[in-house]
């Protein structure tokens, strides 16, 4: 647990996850009934590269809280769409710009990329340039491209 | 002249378009035939003297029942053509023969009969004058015919009634 | 048509539809004219915002803030200015605190005004839209005043306000109070008690209070179903704190709730930029702002209440760059659009038209 | 000769035409009303104030590619727009545009037929109308004009059963089908018909609105819902016949409202003497002087009100209009009958 | 008053309306409406019939409709030849009719008021149901009051009779209230067999069923002073089945066990109207039963022990509903005592005041149960007053008016029935008296055990539920419109089941008043459409004894005369009533003053009575709770026989119930060995016949039968062949038909 | 038989024409649509008779008869599409010769 600029966070383990984010649901003294966002973020050099990130907010204390969990590369989360409804969307995100999977989603399908994109732009080991239409269709095939010419 | 110029005409109208909503191969068009040709058949009905008999047909047949057909037609999509499958006991030819047949021994009766010169058609409206036969027929049914007709309108709401309990969704 | 038993009809409503709002596209599956399912595919619009602006140093990101909600961009600037200045705790001068909110309500009411247009059009009321369309040119007006952008306003700046307002801005922006004011009975006139329009929107897309928080809905759709949440009052930014203003609510959650919600903010902004201007300080427009703004390492969410509801900021700083390391939007477009298959399912396809208007979506912000 | 097959088309000939650019200029109607309601200028780039619009309009419609969708039915695709416009044009035969007038010495009426089911005859005539939509969302073979044309053909016939019903009540108190006969019904009887039947009135506006797909009950083209509706495929001059029908509809209906409720033809207070002085004004044109003020309501209408939902525009159709016209279908009989 | 046979027919279109299209299609709002206002319809017209009738001068009074013929005239031999059968739909607007009919139609609309507030938690189409009846019992009730002849009435008995089946049984579903329904039925049924006979010997003596043709034929026959003859018969015969309507002994066991139905039916059926139908029959009769007087001493005998019995029952009773219901068979003796000392004026009255005030009660208890969500155990009230103020003060104004406190209604009526009893017989007075004592005594045991004293009923949650969501839900509670669930005014009509703590374990779907969502919070005033109705009737309770004040205390006994016509019938029997009546015009003033001073006595000794019971009452009940205990502990074999009613019920099950059973079984048993016997015998003749014939039917018949089938079997073949289901193929037929026919038509002519 | 004048009997040929080509319809086509159709063009052909009868004889007798057709013609109509959609139902065909429930 950590506080800075007036934010508190909590980190977790994935195992654990579920079961902190009930507490946090249903305890009178937190609440937190309504989840924000859900989001990740890449620490490309940590071997958990990924921080899966809880916003979340209570409408009767109107507080606020972060929840962590850490995933490496390949690991997926539990879903917290069934305590909250509303992350459903937001996990299909992160899956569609990061690679996170979620165990029990119920639609786990890409939502901002077409279905049959591949990688995840996201990731910071995202190819940033390529030879145009190739980059834009098919970026591994490009990266395979390349190294085949290097 | 100009009876039988508009009468030739109407007749090949007619029985060109009955042809071709026999033969059309898409029920639509079909059904387009059927339209052109029941509004022919108002025409003539015109001409015979009968206006509020072919209103009657515009607006009933071509413009109310057609529609239905035109409605189903276009419900009932079809995943395999209906005309796909022939139940071989059926003889067609032998319909088709028997069915001109008939057609040359009624056209052969007519003949027969119409060697007795009957009087040219007048219409009856011309006979009675600008009233038109309206009323008259309004009179008719409404007094000769009441039972008939209230019947009919009976018929008419046990068939409504019929087709609602029929196409209704089962559920 | 529901009486004869039909095969279901899988309609693609867009991403080119009139009533899609750009390039949203749902998918529908009817049997007659009724909604028995629906996916909503969206994505059309995405441009990688959020990996464009870990490219960006902080003040290049927000010229692209703009281009999310493009209907709102000002608000956009806002939330994105204090995340940033959350992560660097600097503090803003109370004039800028001041104009900041006043430019947040004219934004407000310049997106109500398009949404209540566009939504009544989708209903068949065209006279409705060209009303709030002339009455949206006055906000532009004032915004083009202020910065010189009609639609891109890039008018917030990290610390402060790039420009201090024009000389007379003030009173202008007092008689365009005045004029607006006297206009909002015109809508309401048209439509509040209208029976089609009534006939069209109530009892439509119904979501109760708890079902609206579970679905995460933020902004009108939540007070239209009767949760009184504002960011505004709830965890107040810029100078809201200041102001005193009423948070309506709505009692069923339907159509008609999240119309009469939205029509009462119109009076609630009004009340404010009022406010604002009446007590606007004097002051500097910037407070102190480092040279090369390199938050240190460190992550935070901020959330304000946007036109479309709770617009929040992810930005997480490695400590090291000039760029953040890791940039997010909790877009309140792309949440609430989530409700949406839940809001028309069972309902008609002329419905499924008024409830997409009615969750009041900008694509570029579902995209981003 | 002359007064056999010279004059009626001599008037088929003007009628068509001047049916046909009073259409087209009804678009500009429309489009300057719907401005001016809304504040704002209309069309003024084309002519003065845009009078010139229509012609461009036109042009532009006849001059742009006519694109069939390669699936489409292809015949029935370019049948159905000729289906629709066609009766709205014929159905001016009976309308009594003005009583006899002289004219180069002949005494010419100022109507193509005095039919005498004139009133039989127009609403068969529309009923026709309804192939040319259905025929054009199934030709097209794409789902919007599909959805549309099945509303609109539910809708169209729906409405019919409540405008026949009414207009048989209309009938039950002007005892004549010819249009002409009603309109000197009214001057025999000093009264514009629809101070006697204000209910029929009502109900048959309600019923033309829904019979022209007018606003609120312009479902079968609702752009925001069916993006155009049954037109959504036609472009160019298949795509204006549809307008062009529209249109002609309108100002059928309107045509058809005067003749019944608003008096012809004929000037306000015709038997009163005070008011004769207005006779000096030709009757054709008090004509379309109530024909424009009701197709100026219908263009109100249509700035005023949102769009009813298809499934509210049936109920309405067959739980109020319907139920209401037999009542005064009851009460006209009743009254006819008793009284 | 041309119109009076509408009186019927309102209610009755009322209850057409409800019971063809309310069950199905109307909400509560509408039938109840549709109910009320056919109530205040048949009010209205009963008013403006009964002041036009009183307009008229007295010996006018009578009014009589015939819509029409019902049965044709029927030859039928009668005592005196032979006479015509025949039955009219005929009503008679009299002064006596009068009174009913403002009593039926006046109380009648009132319990229809309150009843669409008390019924409101039924199902819709119960509810409408329930109006339903009830309308068709108002119907019935005004048919009977208004027949002109016994046939009509009878119609209109039955009628009465099958309405009070169907309300107390009408929640069906609970098997208690289906038994008291059918026992009611069934004892009504043993009252209506008497009754119909008692029409037979009226028909076979007088050869006419009109009241007032055999009113006429009587007063000329002689009064069988001493012997038992057949006007004495049909007497008895008739008063039997007022027996069975009334509830008097032996046959008052049902009207106990109906207060299972709804209370406004209680209140209406089983207190103000129906039951007072046999003293209404016995008053519409008077001049025949003037000339029976040995069966009016029977009846004055019953009337008094029904009334002491009743009332000594009702002394132990808890159930709230129960007392009252003996306190009305308690009541209705006192009218047949006043019957049968020949006052039937003085029964009249006491019928009107009864009506209202006993309708208070009921209505009141009804509004008690209201409030305690269902119960109806005394013993588990108390101190309610505080709780249900308008409901405390007209229950007592009802149970003063029933204890005879002057001024209010049941003081004239008793004491009128007390005096004429004692200028008749001085032991059916101390009997009366007694009873008055009684009644007294358990009305106000009554409301101490409910009013007074400390509450002693079930609890109910009374702090504020635990807050499930926050700020944010309770704004979303106020934003919605639905009022706090804590605050106690907000709920309305809100109740926990608790039906049927006093009889035994619920049914297992929770019915009648108690069965409500939401919880009970405590006891709570009822709603304004319940306390309305308590506050008129309380108001008629107080001033309706008004209308007969007796001469003792300067009145004119107003009520009296008006009816006197109606007892009268002719001159003949007029004098026979001045004969019998002491204090009648004919007697010298001197007479007058002296009876002037009895009744003063009288009403005296009435009141101090009645005094006495209260204070009782209130000592036992309210000063020293403990002393009834210890009085039922020292004498638990008059307690018990109290307890249980005297063991009536026991007593009628050990001998009818089971004489029948046993004479059903006895049946049963010859049925299974004598005639199943002979039955089963020649069944085993016919089986053995019928094997042999089974042989010869396989072997031949069958035969026979199978060659057919087989060869049309076989010879349709060719036939069934061309049946294919093609359509066309039959189409091809019909064509080839017409071809052929063508081809005839052409060449054959 | 002349071409001109046209007498009624003329109308009764076109009739008798019209009639035999709903009866070739009915026979040769096997979507129970069209065979609908043609019956329909048969009921045209009665009441084309009908009415030419009433011509012939300027009494409004046929017409009246004409009238009661179209009215039996439309409650046919309404009935025989009830039917075939819920037969559709069914069989998902329209196939006249896969309707053989009568089969013997």
């Amino acid at each position: 647990m950590s506080f800075w600029v007036g934010d508190w966070t909590l980190i977790t383990s994935r195992e654990r996850l579920i079961e902190l984010a009930r507490r946090l649901r249903d305890d009178r003294d937190t609440a937190f009934d309504f989840c924000s966002d859900v989001t990740a973020v890449d620490w490309l050099a940590r071997a958990e590269r990924f921080d899966v990130v809880y916003c979340l907010y209570s409408t009767r204390h109107r507080h606020r809280v972060r929840l962590k969990v850490r995933a490496a590369d390949g690991v997926s989360v539990p879903s917290v769409t069934a305590l909250w409804p509303a992350a459903n969307w937001l996990e299909r995100e992160v899956f569609d710009l990061f690679g996170v999977r979620f165990d029990g989603h119920p639609d786990l399908r890409r939502i901002l990329m077409p279905d049959e994109w591949q990688g995840h732009p996201q990731r910071k080991d995202y190819p940033l340039e390529g030879p145009g239409e190739l980059l834009m269709e098919n970026p591994l095939d490009w990266l395979k491209l390349r190294n085949e010419i290097e | 002249m100009l009876d039988a110029i508009a009468f030739y005409t109407l007749a090949a109208l007619i029985l060109a378009f009955a042809i071709a909503v026999i033969t059309a191969r898409n029920p639509v068009h079909s059904v387009v035939f059927l339209v052109i040709n029941f509004l022919a058949v108002a025409i003539v009905y015109i001409v015979l003297g009968a206006e509020f008999l072919a209103m009657i047909q515009v607006l009933v047949y071509a413009g109310g029942i057609v529609v239905l057909y035109l409605f189903v037609v276009m419900l009932v999509n079809l995943k395999r053509g209906p005309e796909a499958h022939q139940d071989p006991r059926r003889q067609t030819g032998a319909g088709v023969g028997l069915a001109v047949a008939v057609l040359a021994e009624l056209t052969a009766i007519l003949a027969y009969t119409g060697r007795n010169p009957l009087p040219a058609v007048v219409p009856a409206a011309s006979a009675r004058g600008p009233g038109g036969n309206t009323e008259q027929l309004g009179w008719l049914l409404y007094t000769t015919y009441l039972i008939p007709f209230e019947v009919a309108s009976m018929l008419l709401l046990v068939a409504m009634i019929g087709a609602i309990v029929l196409a209704r969704k089962v559920d | 048509m529901a009486l004869f038993d039909t095969d279901e009809l899988v309609l693609n409503m867009g991403p080119q539809h009139p009533s899609t709002h750009g390039v949203l596209r749902v998918v529908l599956r009817l049997d007659g004219e009724r909604v028995v399912g629906s996916d909503v595919v969206i994505g059309y619009l995405h441009r990688g915002i959020e990996k464009l602006c870990e490219h960006r140093d902080y003040l290049q990101i927000v010229l692209l803030t703009d281009r999310m909600d493009y209907v709102s961009a000002a608000t956009s600037n806002l939330g994105y200015c204090e995340t940033v200045e959350k992560l660097m705790q600097i503090e803003v001068p109370p004039r800028a605190r001041y104009i900041r909110t006043i430019l947040a309500e004219l934004q407000r009411i310049a997106s109500h005004n398009l949404w209540l247009g566009t939504h009544a059009m989708d209903i068949g009321a065209m006279t409705v839209f060209l009303y709030n369309f002339r009455e949206r040119e006055l906000v532009l007006d004032l915004f083009e005043d202020y910065c010189g952008a009609r639609l891109t306003y890039n008018a917030v700046r990290i610390g402060g306000l790039p420009l201090d307002i024009p000389a007379g801005w003030d009173q202008k922006v007092r008689a365009y109070c005045d004029l607006f004011e006297s206009k909002i009975p015109e809508y309401e006139e048209l439509l509040t008690h209208n029976r089609i329009w009534k006939e069209r929107t109530q009892k439509i897309g119904v979501i109760s209070a708890e079902d609206a928080i579970a679905l995460g809905l933020s902004g009108p759709l939540l007070r239209g179903s009767g949760v009184p949440r504002d960011v505004r009052k709830d965890e107040p930014y810029a100078a809201y704190a200041d102001f005193d203003f009423d948070v309506p609510i709505g009692t069923l959650g339907d159509t008609y709730d999240r119309y009469l919600v939205r029509v009462e903010e119109f009076r609630q902004s009004l009340r404010i930029i009022r406010q604002a201007i009446d007590g606007l300080p004097e002051g500097p427009i910037l407070g102190k702002v480092p040279r090369l703004i390199k938050p240190p390492a460190g992550e935070t969410y901020h959330a304000i209440e946007s036109p479309k509801g709770e617009i929040g900021f992810f930005i997480a700083s490695d400590g090291k760059s000039i760029t953040p390391y890791r940039f997010r939007v909790r877009p309140p477009s792309f949440c609430n659009l989530q409700a949406l298959p839940r809001l028309i399912k069972g309902h008609l396809v002329a419905d499924v038209v008024a409830l997409i208007g009615s969750i009041d979506i900008v694509v570029g912000e579902v995209d981003r | 000769m002359t007064d056999l097959f010279v004059v009626p088309l001599l008037q088929i000939v003007v009628v068509l035409n001047a049916v046909l650019v009073a259409v087209t200029y009804m678009v500009l109607l429309e489009r300057k009303i719907i401005a001016w309601v809304q504040s704002r200028l209309g069309p003024m780039r084309v002519g003065p104030h845009g009078i010139l619009q229509p012609i461009a309009d036109a042009l532009k419609l006849l001059l742009k590619e006519d694109i069939t969708p390669i699936r489409a039915d292809r015949w029935i695709f370019t049948l159905a727009p000729i289906i629709s416009l066609v009766p709205a044009l014929i159905a001016f035969a009976v309308i009594p545009f003005g009583g006899e007038a002289t004219l180069f010495g002949h005494r010419v009426p100022l109507y193509i037929a005095n039919v005498n089911v004139g009133l039989l005859y127009i609403v068969s005539i529309t009923s026709i109308g309804v192939y040319g939509i259905i025929l054009a969302g199934y030709s097209s073979n794409s789902k919007y004009p599909l959805l549309a044309s099945l509303r609109a053909s539910a809708q169209l016939i729906s409405y019919e059963v409540a405008v026949t019903l009414m207009l048989v009540s209309v009938i039950v108190t002007t005892r004549t089908l010819s249009l002409v006969g009603i309109v000197e019904g009214q001057m025999r009887q000093h009264i514009w018909y629809v101070f006697i039947q204000p209910v029929a009135a009502v109900v048959l506006f309600i019923g033309g609105l829904a019979e022209t797909n007018r606003t609120p009950f312009d479902l079968a083209e609702a752009e925001q819902e069916l993006t155009g509706g049954f037109h959504t495929e036609y472009s160019g001059m298949r795509f204006a016949m549809f307008f062009l029908a529209e249109y002609a509809n309108m100002i059928v209906v309107s045509a058809v409202m005067t003749t019944l409720f608003f008096g012809g033809w004929l000037s306000p207070f015709p038997n009163v003497a005070a008011a004769h002085f207005l006779w000096y004004i030709p009757g054709w044109i008090w004509f379309l002087l109530k024909t424009f003020v009701l197709l100026y309501v219908f263009i109100w209408i249509r700035a005023t009100l949102p769009r009813y939902r298809y499934d509210q525009l049936m109920r309405l159709g067959w739980k109020v209009l319907i139920p209401v016209a037999l009542v005064n279908l009851v009460v006209s009989a009743i009254v006819r009958v008793f009284l | 008053m041309r119109l009076i046979w509408l009186l019927p027919l309102i209610p009755a279109a009322g209850a057409a309306v409800n019971g063809l299209a309310g069950v199905r299609w109307f909400g509560r709002a509408a039938a109840g409406a549709v109910a009320c206002l056919a109530m205040l319809s048949a009010f209205a017209v009963a008013l403006t019939a009964s002041i036009a009738l009183i307009r008229l001068p007295p010996e006018a009074r009578a009014y009589d409709v015939t819509l029409g013929p019902w049965l044709p005239p029927i030859p039928l031999a009668t005592a005196h030849g032979i006479g015509s059968f025949a039955a009219e739909w005929a009503f008679r607007l009299d002064p006596l009719a009068t009174v009913m009919i403002l009593v039926v139609t006046g109380i009648g609309l009132l319990i229809h008021v309150y009843a669409t507030a008390y019924m409101m938690d039924e199902p819709r189409g119960g509810y409408a149901r329930f109006f339903c009846y009830l309308n068709l019992f108002c119907a019935f009730m005004l048919l009977l009051v208004l027949a002109s002849n016994f046939l009509v009435m009878f119609i209109g008995w039955e009628g009465v009779g099958l309405c009070s089946y169907l309300l107390i049984g009408y929640w069906y579903e609970k098997g208690s209230a289906a038994t008291a329904g059918r026992k009611a039925f069934i004892t009504n049924r043993i009252g209506d067999w008497g009754f119909l006979l008692g029409v037979f010997g009226v028909f076979h003596v007088f050869g006419t069923l009109d009241f007032h043709a055999v009113a006429q034929a009587v007063s000329s026959l002689p009064i069988e002073q001493s012997h038992f003859g057949e006007l004495s018969i049909i007497c008895l015969l008739l008063f039997i089945g007022a027996t069975g309507k009334s509830a008097q002994i032996p046959l008052f066991v049902w009207l106990p066990d109906a207060m299972e139905g709804p209370t406004p039916v209680s209140a209406l059926i089983h207190a103000a109207t129906m039951v007072t139908a046999g003293v209404y029959m016995v008053g519409r009769n008077a001049v025949l039963f003037q000339h029976a007087p040995l069966v009016l001493a029977i009846i004055a005998i019953v009337g008094t022990l029904t009334a002491l019995m009743a009332a000594t029952i009702g002394l132990v009773q808890n159930d709230i509903k129960r007392v009252l219901a003996y306190s009305t068979v308690s009541q209705l003796g006192y009218m047949f005592l006043a019957a049968g000392v020949g006052a039937f004026a003085a029964s009249t009255f006491h019928l009107l005041t009864h009506a209202f005030f006993k309708a208070l009660l009921f209505l009141g208890s009804g509004a008690v149960i209201h409030a305690m969500a269902g119960e109806q155990d005394m013993q588990r009230m108390g101190g309610l007053r505080r709780f249900l103020p308008v409901t405390f003060v007209t229950m007592m104004i009802g149970a003063l008016a029933i204890a005879g406190i002057p001024p209010l209604a049941g003081f004239f009526s008793k004491d009128e029935i007390l005096l004429q009893a004692f200028s008749k017989n001085r032991a059916l007075w101390a009997l009366g008296s007694v009873t008055a004592l009684m009644t007294a005594f358990y009305m106000f045991r009554l409301v101490a055990l409910t009013f007074y004293g400390v509450y002693r009923g079930p609890s109910w949650p009374r702090h504020v539920p635990p807050a499930v969501g926050g700020p944010a839900t309770l704004s979303i509670a106020t934003a919605h419109g639905v009022r706090h669930p804590v605050d106690p005014d907000a709920h309305g009509l809100a109740h926990v089941p608790q039906h049927d703590l006093s009889h035994g374990p619920a049914h297992p779907v929770p019915i009648g008043p108690a069965a409500h969502a939401h919880e009970w919070h405590g006891p709570h005033e009822a709603p304004s459409a319940m306390t309305w109705p308590l506050m008129a009737l309380a108001v008629g309770a107080i001033v309706c004894g008004f209308i007969s004040i007796p001469p003792a205390l300067g009145g004119t006994n107003a009520l009296e005369r008006f009816l006197e016509p109606s007892f009268g019938g002719t001159p003949a029997a007029a004098t026979v009533e001045h004969a019998r009546q002491p204090r009648a015009d004919a007697e010298p003033a001197t007479a007058d003053q002296a009876s002037n001073g009895r009744e003063w006595a009288l009403m005296l000794l009435a009141v101090t009575l009645a005094g006495a019971g209260v204070a009782a009452a209130w000592r036992l009940y309210v000063t020293r709770p403990e002393i009834p205990v210890r009085l039922a502990a020292r004498w638990p074999g008059l307690h018990s026989l109290l307890w249980h009613k005297y063991f009536v019920d026991e007593f009628y099950g050990a001998t009818l119930v089971r004489s029948t059973f046993a004479s059903a079984r006895g049946l049963w048993t010859f049925d299974a060995r004598v005639v199943d016997g002979a039955v089963n015998g020649s069944g085993w003749m016919t089986r053995t016949v019928s094997w042999f014939s089974g042989i010869f039917d396989r072997v031949v018949v069958d035969g026979l039968v199978n060659f057919v089938g087989w060869s049309a079997d076989e010879g349709s073949l060719v036939v069934r062949r061309g049946q294919t289901g093609l359509l066309q193929n039959y189409l091809l037929l019909i064509v080839l038909g017409v071809c052929v026919f063508l081809t005839v038509y052409l060449f054959a002519r | 038989m002349h071409f001109t004048p046209i007498t009624p009997y003329h109308y009764l040929l076109l009739s008798a024409a019209l009639f035999s080509v709903g009866v070739i319809g009915v026979m040769v086509r096997r979507n129970i649509i069209i065979l609908f159709m043609s019956i329909e063009l048969m009921f045209n052909a009665v009441n084309i008779n009908l009415v030419a009868f009433a011509a012939l004889y300027r009494h409004e007798v046929g017409q009246a008869f004409a009238v009661f057709v179209i009215a039996v013609a439309a409650a046919e109509a309404a009935v025989g599409l009830g039917i075939i959609l819920a037969f559709y139902r069914n069989k998902e065909t329209l196939n006249i010769d896969e309707m053989n429930l009568m089969k013997g």
